[in-house]
């Protein structure tokens, strides 16, 4: 979704008038596809943002909703109707008005496996923050041309946070009946920008929609264009040839520093990097040596010699920008000295052999997963643990992970929406811990920490539900299932020329006000 | 005097195929259609024949070194096609062969020694010592010393190498000695040295040869009789005397006269023959020789004649004697 | 020669088949689960069990098999299950990016490498031949991957002489007709177009030729001093022939014909096989497109794929036997 | 007496190889007539082949080199001409043919092509008259349908139908002089005398002078009229062919007579070989290379290396068996 | 087809005149003649220190190639304490590359042994006993030729995960067909010759055949397929390292270094430099090897 266009003069326009204000943006994949509701990786969602517009939107510098297409929303008192207003002269790229019933279409389809649309895809996202199909919302009822109501099953505390996700952008019903299962290569939204073209792992090409009702973008054309080495697509950068980037090397932050024709832009930080231990295994049933494994790293070195020092060392699980944040947790210092003291109260005096899992990908929780480990792995040894290497392809990975064949593992999280609940709940409920699709793969099962998580969700207050989360955290901190490494800051980079470019938390952005200047 | 080996009918066919997984048959090859003849103990049945005639197909055939199609093969009155493995190899020790190729026929990875040795530990023969004085007594007798035992075939000449060939052939004292062209590879100097060699080895050891060569004077020289092969057939079979002097088929007369003879002062009558030696692979049907033979009848493009006694002891396939 | 064709095009039905279960097997085998892959971290058993359904994972091995191989039949190769798009459809759209790379990296290693390769022969131990074979073995034994890099290291970020990644610049125009972006700058008479692409493609070929390159060249020259040996040769130099009709009528073509050959191993290996040059110079290729897919779980895309490339290899190999027999005529009449 | 057309004088050729230098024709001296056919015999090495390709400097350099002597033809020494004047003289004067038919001509060219090829580029015919020439040629050394036959390649021939293509390309520019460097030898006996009787034929007919190199004694006897004996890379005897088989002089001349087998024996006689090997050319013995192997081998055989001087009339021998015979 | 068989002995005739020099035996005669020639000499000498670097790796080795890390001091350009820089980790580069040089020999020795033991064996089976056992065999290896072997390298190191040990079976996998062709040409050639058929006619045993006689005399054109092949196998499993397919951190491969170096290659150049030179220098070593061995053990070659 991308609202709020600054109202600022309407586009400039070069003096010259015939010259194309062309923003490059270079990414390290190409999109899976351009359906939102059909594509999880930022890669594509970051092309999305920019022709499709969701219901509810984020504030651009926080993951507060503000009015998207829905100007106006109004919960009923048992928590489970939300009825929205929509914004009245909107248009698809295609011309076809967009409306409650437009909205309906796309609520059907997602939600409703039988759907003749619901084909395309997995519809993943929608699974995953509503369970299921139809999942939490029962029913989505056109009240009028411009008035829409769901009725869900229960109440839900982060509804209209997720209604903000870009997954969930409203393409238009008429382009989905046209295309089919081939939609994702015809995205039609509302969105500040049409698709043009993409060429496969090359470049996508939006261009700008003059009838934005948010107002007008101010470049003509965005390419988004596929450049897999980091290293090339930042020598791209400096050479000119493309005007923005992300997926920075740390290392390579010093680099635009120096550069006069650079500038460096941090992405607020909404995720967490973490060792989670393997809470079933030997000998990581001992709280001993989780703590001790707690005082065995170094998060500063860590963060200075890979994360170029844009990290802040995690004691939580969830990351600081978010309410809820318990700031009184004191985190375990670095004390080489004290973990081998709690390991030989432990009964492991000489340490033990045991396996640390690295990732095979970089995120950007953790841009050098390998070297970050192998850090990790000399940390341990200076204790006494020895720790062997252990790495898989990307999906494997997570699947062993999850299926917890892992002793030490090295993950992380991007929060999805701004809620608490999306981390503490996701990563260490334990009904999360299902053997296969566990995503508390530490394998912890506090059952005090799960009866607040799971409180906390029912609450609707958000003080209440804040003190909640804190007490968890505390908790949480003590047993230690977890070594929290870093909330890590993305580095990105543009050029000098390019303003109006603001990372967003959740990973992608609108690029309305991005204007180029020469 | 008895007959050692008796041939009878032979034939081999080998198939000509294509494709790369099914071999399809498309052809058959006919290298040796139909031979019969005997060798008697003691003396040496010369095989005479262009390239490509079958001689060393028959020769193989004989030892059973590849599988005849067709026809028996007596040894000593044993049918050595009804043979199974370990009988065979158990009548391998009486019949042996030389080959033509000095070079080939010799494993290069192999000291000379050892090359020899094989066959006598193999039979059990002997062991140990006694072996190692068997094999310097062979390399002796064919005229080579007991320190070349310790080399390798390629540090020698041609003409030693064949010596070699012809000690491992005689390691296990056979009775009979397929002699594959075992001359043709060597200049005339060293082919003397190794006829004559092959001669005394014959009267020391009582050997009995079945001689295969194309040079015809060679076998004029070492044999008792001679066969003339011709696309896979025999076609004249008789006493060395009598074929040289009196031969009756039209093919063996041109083979004769084409013969260069080292005498410039002989002027002989020609029989230059028309055309190529012809593919086995689809012999003209009647005589095989009448595409070429200046007699040819109607009759021989026909009908196919039969080897028969002719003259005493001078057997021809030929429909004009 | 028809007949013939025909012949061999059915003589590659065994190993075509064999090559579709193999890579049915390979792709079966890899423990990730391709629901997984799909579905991300994310994922519920729920969703992965309905979408292992609807995939026919669930399915016993040798039905999906049969299914997978009664789609390619009726020319229904599938759709990825990453990016949902026809399988074939992934394909053409990245292919005609590796056939250009491909053919651009053979025609500097023929061109280079035969004419080194006969230059070393003729001139047997000259000054010449050392340092072309020393290159030649260099080219060998460097791993391209590291070349590719060293010469973007120095080409594109020491002097920026050329470009490190991509086809075209981001600002260059070009009306695509075939997509070989060299190809349809000269057929739209776009000058700069082609500078550009030239620009790009340049590096990569590069890398990409040094491997058969350097085989060409040794090849070339120990086919060619092999051929200078012979009978036929020495006729040639007796009938008073000029010494450069010897080499490059008499010679040459004889020592081309296993030079012909590895030429089409060669190629067909680059046409699967550029999956590192087309990483480190983000060319959008068929190398990459099948190594993420392999690292995606994407089966659809490996198994099809796999089976496309091998098609085309075979189809290649074959394309140089029948070429070969015009070269070499005592096979064309069998 | 016929005027003499080639004239080799001590020509020496050496191989410089890693194991030493191959002395592999050292001080070949011989004359060819006009119209004549000279017979070269020799054992396997004996440096026959090597003596023929120095004629054409056919040489391969390295390792090869001819380090002296005079070649002599028509009166000048092809040794003082520039490479591009001998490739004028190569297949144009002088013609050559090859041992090994099967792989002496190009597979991959068509007969016509390598046929027309020479004809052109010494007749300077242009395309169409030089086929037509190829195809009288081909005709005349009796390959019927010549002109189907010239788009056929060379494995669709024959063997002997291959030596005759060689034959008609050797003569197609009408040399004065072929060599033929055991043309036979590969076929079989009846291709043999088809093949030398065309020779003979050809050579009546355009007055060709032949140098025919072989080891089969009985080739020299029936097609030669002179021989030249090779040993070891030297000329051992050189004599008119009855003189030779009736009157040899040196001894290995003997023992190459009486080690053959032949089929005009009334009575086996047991062969007499000569024993010994040949020597080895890159450590040659001092003295006769013969020396030996040789029955009459004297003291100073051992030490001296004959001359090869002139007996009698026209009949050469390098023995120190007739020392004082001769014309000194 | 007439008289081809004449020919060739016409032609084997020439040769072995020289063959009065004192025997050595068949291998002492292969290492003379290679050690003469200047590149092959160049190869051994490449090969010798490569295998002496790696037996002695720890007396060499200035620091622990894994230990010694100091994360402060990354990417530390060349100095005189550690001539080749540091890495990412801080570690010292020179030690981890003659660390790596164990490493490479186990690459080297066990994937081609791996595809020497199979492929000797097909290709013999399929080479010696020919007709249908023949036709399976060799069609198995044209489907696994037919693969693009680099997907098919990294295709079964998917399947049985990145590690270094499946690198090297997946490595082993590709080159079995090459050994099996060879194989089964050399034994093809060999099997017609005429002293097969003299111990047939001696009366040996098939496997006596096969293990005596067939393959002593196919050794050459093995020995050199596998010198060359245990150069491209650490070529190979460098890149298969490269793409993080092979060797994990923190083992001290030359691929995986190169890998690690990539994100440096602005910064610190150094980290990707040493790796791919040694590399190439091993490579190169077995590749002069394997070509003067070819050479050498070309008996047409002997002068
Ligand atoms: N293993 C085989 N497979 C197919 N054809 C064969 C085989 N062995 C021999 N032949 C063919 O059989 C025919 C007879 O061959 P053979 O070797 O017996 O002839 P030969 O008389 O010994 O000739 P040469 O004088 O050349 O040795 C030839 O046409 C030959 O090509
Ligand atoms: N390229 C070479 N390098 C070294 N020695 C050579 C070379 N070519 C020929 N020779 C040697 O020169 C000697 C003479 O060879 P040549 O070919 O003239 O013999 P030939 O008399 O023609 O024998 P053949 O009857 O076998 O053809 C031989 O000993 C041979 O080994
Ligand atoms: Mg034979
Ligand atoms: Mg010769």
């Amino acid at each position: 979704g991308c609202t709020g266009a600054k109202k600022q003069g309407e586009n400039k326009g070069a003096p010259g008038g015939n010259k194309e204000k062309v923003f490059v943006f270079g990414k390290s994949g190409d999109a899976s596809g351009l359906d939102p509701i059909n594509v999880t990786d930022g890669e594509s969602l970051y092309v999305t943002q920019q022709i499709f517009d969701t219901l509810l939107d984020y504030e651009e510098d926080s993951t507060e909703v503000k009015p998207g297409l829905a100007t106006e929303w109004e919960n009923s008192r048992d928590g489970k109707e939300w009825t929205l207003k929509l914004r009245q002269g909107v248009k698809f790229h295609d011309g076809t008005p967009f409306n409650a019933e437009a909205v309906k279409f796309n609520f059907d389809r997602w939600r409703d496996e039988k759907n003749p649309y619901h084909k395309g895809g997995d519809f993943s996202y929608y699974t995953a923050m509503f369970s299921g199909f139809p999942g939490v919302i029962k029913d989505v009822i056109v009240v009028d041309e411009y008035t829409v109501k769901f009725v869900l099953t229960k109440p839900m505390a982060p509804f209209l946070a997720n209604l903000a996700m870009a997954t969930f952008g409203i393409s238009s019903p008429e382009a989905i009946k046209k295309y089919g299962e081939d939609y994702f290569k015809h995205p039609v939204g509302t969105g500040p920008f049409k698709f043009v073209k993409w060429e496969k792992d090359q470049q996508i090409v939006v261009e700008k929609n003059p009838e934005y009702w948010g107002g007008k973008p101010k470049v003509d054309k965005v390419v988004f264009r596929v450049i897999p080495d980091n290293s090339a697509r930042f020598l791209e950068l400096k050479a000119g040839t493309i005007d923005a980037m992300i997926g920075l090397n740390p290392d390579d932050v010093e680099n635009v520093k120096n550069d006069p024709n650079l500038q460096l832009l941090l992405r607020p930080s909404m995720n967490v990097g973490y060792l989670a231990i393997n809470v079933e295994k030997k000998p990581f049933d001992n709280l001993q040596v989780r703590q001790a494994i707690n005082y065995a790293i170094n998060k500063k070195a860590l963060i200075d010699a890979f994360y170029a020092g844009l990290a802040k060392p995690a004691k939580n699980p969830m990351p600081p920008s978010l309410w809820g944040y318990n700031d009184k947790v004191k985190d375990y210092e670095y004390d080489p000295a004290k973990a081998k003291a709690l390991l030989a109260e432990a009964g492991y005096p000489n340490g033990f052999k045991t396996t640390l899992w690295a990732m095979p990908v970089a995120r950007d929780y953790m841009p050098q997963p390998k070297e970050i480990g192998q850090a990790i792995q000399q940390d341990l040894a200076k204790v006494g643990i020895d720790a062997k290497i252990v790495t898989y392809d990307w999906t494997t990975y997570i699947e062993k992970g999850q299926n917890g064949e892992h002793d030490l593992y090295l993950f992380g999280w991007v929060g999805d929406n701004g809620d608490p609940d999306n981390f503490l709940y996701y990563l260490l409920d334990k009904s999360n811990t299902v053997k296969g699709t566990a995503g508390n793969v530490s394998f912890y099962k506090g059952e005090k920490v799960s009866a607040l998580l799971t409180e906390a969700q029912r609450e609707t207050d958000q003080a209440k539900r804040a003190k909640l989360y804190e007490e968890a955290q505390e908790l949480i901190h003590e047993e230690a299932p977890w070594v929290p490494l870093v909330h890590a800051t993305p580095p990105v980079a543009a050029r000098k020329s390019i303003t109006g470019w603001v990372p967003h938390a959740t990973g992608t952005e609108c690029f309305i006000n991005i204007d180029k200047t020469e | 005097m008895e007959a050692l080996l008796k041939v009878k009918n032979l034939k081999k066919y080998f198939p000509v195929t294509k494709g790369a997984v099914f071999h399809r048959n498309v052809a058959m090859l006919k290298a040796v259609d139909g031979v019969s003849f005997d060798v008697l103990k003691g003396e040496t049945l010369g095989l005479v024949g262009e390239s490509g005639c079958g001689k060393s197909t028959t020769g193989r055939c004989i030892l059973r070194l590849i599988e005849p199609t067709d026809g028996e093969v007596y040894f000593e009155g044993k049918d050595i096609r009804a043979l199974n493995n370990k009988e065979m190899r158990q009548t391998r020790k009486d019949m042996q062969i030389v080959f033509q190729d000095p070079y080939a026929s010799l494993n290069p990875r192999m000291k000379v020694r050892d090359i020899i040795m094989e066959p006598i530990l193999l039979h059990g023969i002997a062991s140990g010592r006694e072996a190692r004085d068997r094999v310097n007594k062979l390399l002796e007798v064919v005229g080579l010393a007991s320190y070349h035992g310790d080399r390798y075939a390629h540090e020698f000449s041609g003409g030693q190498r064949q010596r070699i060939g012809i000690a491992r052939a005689l390691a296990l004292e056979p009775k009979l000695v397929v002699c594959d062209e075992p001359v043709s590879a060597l200049d005339v100097s060293i082919q003397a040295q190794v006829i004559n060699l092959m001669e005394d080895l014959q009267k020391e050891f009582h050997l009995t040869f079945l001689f295969i060569a194309h040079d015809l004077s060679v076998v004029h020289h070492i044999s008792d009789r001679v066969a003339v092969m011709y696309l896979g057939r025999i076609v004249e079979i008789a006493n060395y005397k009598d074929l040289y002097q009196n031969p009756l088929h039209p093919y063996t007369k041109a083979l004769l006269s084409a013969i260069p003879i080292p005498n410039p002062k002989a002027k002989r009558e020609k029989i230059v023959l028309k055309g190529d030696v012809i593919s086995p692979i689809n012999p003209p049907a009647g005589c095989s020789f009448h595409t070429r033979c200046p007699f040819a009848t109607d009759m021989c493009k026909e009908e196919a004649p039969v080897l028969e006694e002719k003259e005493t002891g001078h057997q021809v396939a030929c429909h004009l004697v | 020669m028809g007949k013939y064709i025909v012949k061999r095009l059915i003589g590659l039905i065994p190993v075509v088949i064999g090559v579709s279960i193999c890579a049915f097997l390979l792709i079966h085998l890899i423990p990730g689960d391709p629901a997984r892959a799909i579905l991300g971290e994310r994922a519920t058993e729920e969703t992965m069990n309905a979408l292992r359904e609807q995939l026919g994972l669930n399915d016993p091995l040798y039905v999906q098999y049969a299914r997978f191989m009664g789609n390619v039949l009726q020319g229904d190769f599938g759709r990825s299950v990453i990016t949902n798009n026809p399988v074939i459809e992934e394909f053409a759209q990245r292919f005609p990016a590796t056939l250009e790379l491909s053919l651009a990296a053979m025609i500097i290693a023929v061109i280079v490498g035969v004419l080194a390769g006969v230059i070393s022969a003729v001139k047997q131990y000259s000054i010449f031949d050392n340092l072309s074979m020393v290159g030649a073995l260099l080219g060998v034994s460097l791993p391209i991957f590291w070349l590719g890099l060293m010469m973007q290291w120095l080409f594109a970020f020491k002097l920026g002489l050329l470009d490190a990644s991509a086809r075209l610049s981001v600002d260059t125009h070009l009306q695509t007709i075939t997509n070989l972006y060299l190809l349809d700058a000269i057929l739209t008479g776009n000058w700069p177009a082609f500078v550009d692409a030239f620009k790009h493609i340049l590096m990569p070929s590069l890398a990409l030729a040094t491997i058969p390159m350097a085989i060409i060249a040794r090849m070339t020259r120990s086919s060619m001093l092999e051929v200078l040996k012979q009978d036929y040769i020495r006729t040639a130099r007796a009938k008073g022939l000029k010494e450069k009709v010897v080499i490059f009528k008499h010679a040459l073509k004889n020592a081309f014909l296993p030079v012909l050959t590895v030429m089409g191993l060669q190629f067909g290996s680059l046409l699967g096989g550029a999956v590192l040059t087309e990483t480190i110079f983000s060319w959008p290729g068929v190398g990459r497109l099948m190594y993420e897919a392999i690292m995606q779980r994407d089966f659809p895309v490996v198994q099809n794929g796999i089976l496309i490339i091998a098609l085309i290899f075979v189809l290649i190999n074959l394309m140089v036997d029948i070429l070969y027999s015009y070269v070499d005529p005592r096979i064309r009449t069998h | 007496m016929a005027e003499t057309l080639l004239a080799v004088e001590d020509l020496k050729t050496y191989f410089y190889t890693e194991a030493g230098v191959v002395k592999a024709v050292d001080g070949v001296s011989f004359t060819l007539k006009k119209g004549e056919t000279l017979g070269v015999v020799g054992e396997s090495g004996s440096g026959k082949s090597i003596t023929a390709m120095s004629i054409l400097q056919l040489i391969a350099s390295p390792p090869g080199r001819i380090v002296g002597g005079k070649i002599i033809f028509n009166g000048e020494n092809l040794l003082d001409k520039s490479p591009e004047e001998i490739r004028k003289i190569r297949g144009n004067e002088i013609a050559m043919i090859f041992q090994d038919p099967m792989t002496s001509l190009n597979p991959v060219l068509t007969i016509g092509e390598q046929l027309i090829e020479v004809i052109i580029l010494h007749q300077k015919l242009d395309k169409k008259s030089a086929a037509k020439k190829a195809v009288e040629m081909l005709s005349l050394v009796g390959i019927p349908e010549a002109e189907k036959r010239l788009k056929a390649y060379p494995h669709q021939f024959s063997g002997g139908m291959r030596q005759r293509a060689m034959i008609a390309m050797a003569l197609s520019c009408n040399p004065k002089l072929l060599i033929a460097d055991e043309p036979t030898t590969a076929l079989d006996v009846t291709i043999q005398a088809q093949i030398l009787k065309l020779m003979n034929d050809l050579k009546e007919r355009f007055h060709t002078s032949i140098m025919m190199i072989t080891h089969d004694l009985g080739v020299v006897a029936e097609i030669c009229d002179d021989v030249v004996v090779m040993y070891a890379g030297r000329p051992v005897e050189y004599a008119d062919v009855n003189t030779l088989f009736e009157s040899p002089l040196h001894p290995y001349t003997w023992g190459l007579l009486a080690s053959l087998p032949r089929i005009d024996d009334r009575e086996k006689k047991r062969l007499e070989p000569i024993e010994g090997l040949p020597p080895d050319l890159v450590n040659m013995p001092p003295g006769c290379p013969f020396a030996p192997r040789c029955k009459k081998a004297m003291e100073i055989c051992r030490v001296q290396r004959p001359e090869y001087r002139e007996i009698k009339k026209g009949h050469l021998v390098a023995c120190h068996l007739y020392l004082n015979m001769g014309e000194q | 087809m007439s008289g081809s068989t004449t020919l060739e002995i016409k032609r084997n005739r020439l040769q072995p005149r020289n063959g009065k020099r004192e025997s050595k035996g068949l291998w002492g005669d292969v290492f003379k003649r290679l050690i003469r020639s200047k590149s092959a000499l160049t190869g051994l000498i490449l090969v010798a220190v490569f295998l002496l670097v790696a037996l002695c790796a720890p007396l060499i080795a200035p620091y622990d190639p894994i230990t010694d890390s100091d994360l402060v001091k990354r990417l530390e350009a060349p100095s005189s304490e550690h001539i080749m820089g540091r890495d990412s980790q801080g570690r010292d580069i020179f030690s981890r590359i003659i660390y790596g040089a164990r490493i490479s020999v186990q690459i080297g020795v066990i994937s081609v042994s791996f595809s020497l033991v199979l492929g000797v064996a097909l290709g013999a089976i399929a080479g010696f006993y020919g007709k249908w056992l023949d036709g399976l065999i060799m069609r198995l290896m044209d489907i696994l030729l037919a693969f693009p072997s680099v997907l098919l390298a990294i295709a079964i190191t998917a399947v049985l995960g990145p590690e270094l040990r499946n690198a090297m079976i997946a490595i082993g996998v590709v080159y079995t067909p090459h050994f099996a062709r060879i194989v089964r040409s050399t034994v093809l050639s060999v099997k017609t010759t005429e002293y097969i058929e003299a111990a047939r006619a001696i009366g040996c045993s098939d496997l006596r055949i096969i293990l005596r006689h067939v393959l002593p005399n196919c050794m050459a054109p093995i020995i050199v397929q596998t010198t060359l092949s245990i150069g491209t196998a650490i070529l190979d499993a460098a890149a298969l390292s490269f793409l993080g397919l092979g060797a994990q951190p923190p083992t001290p491969e030359w691929g995986a270094m190169l890998s690690d170096g990539r994100s440096y290659i602005q910064r610190a150049p150094h980290v990707m430099i040493f790796p791919g030179m040694a590399i190439m220098f091993v490579v190169l070593g077995f590749n002069l090897l394997g070509d003067g061995l070819r050479d050498a053990l070309d008996p047409r070659l002997k002068r």
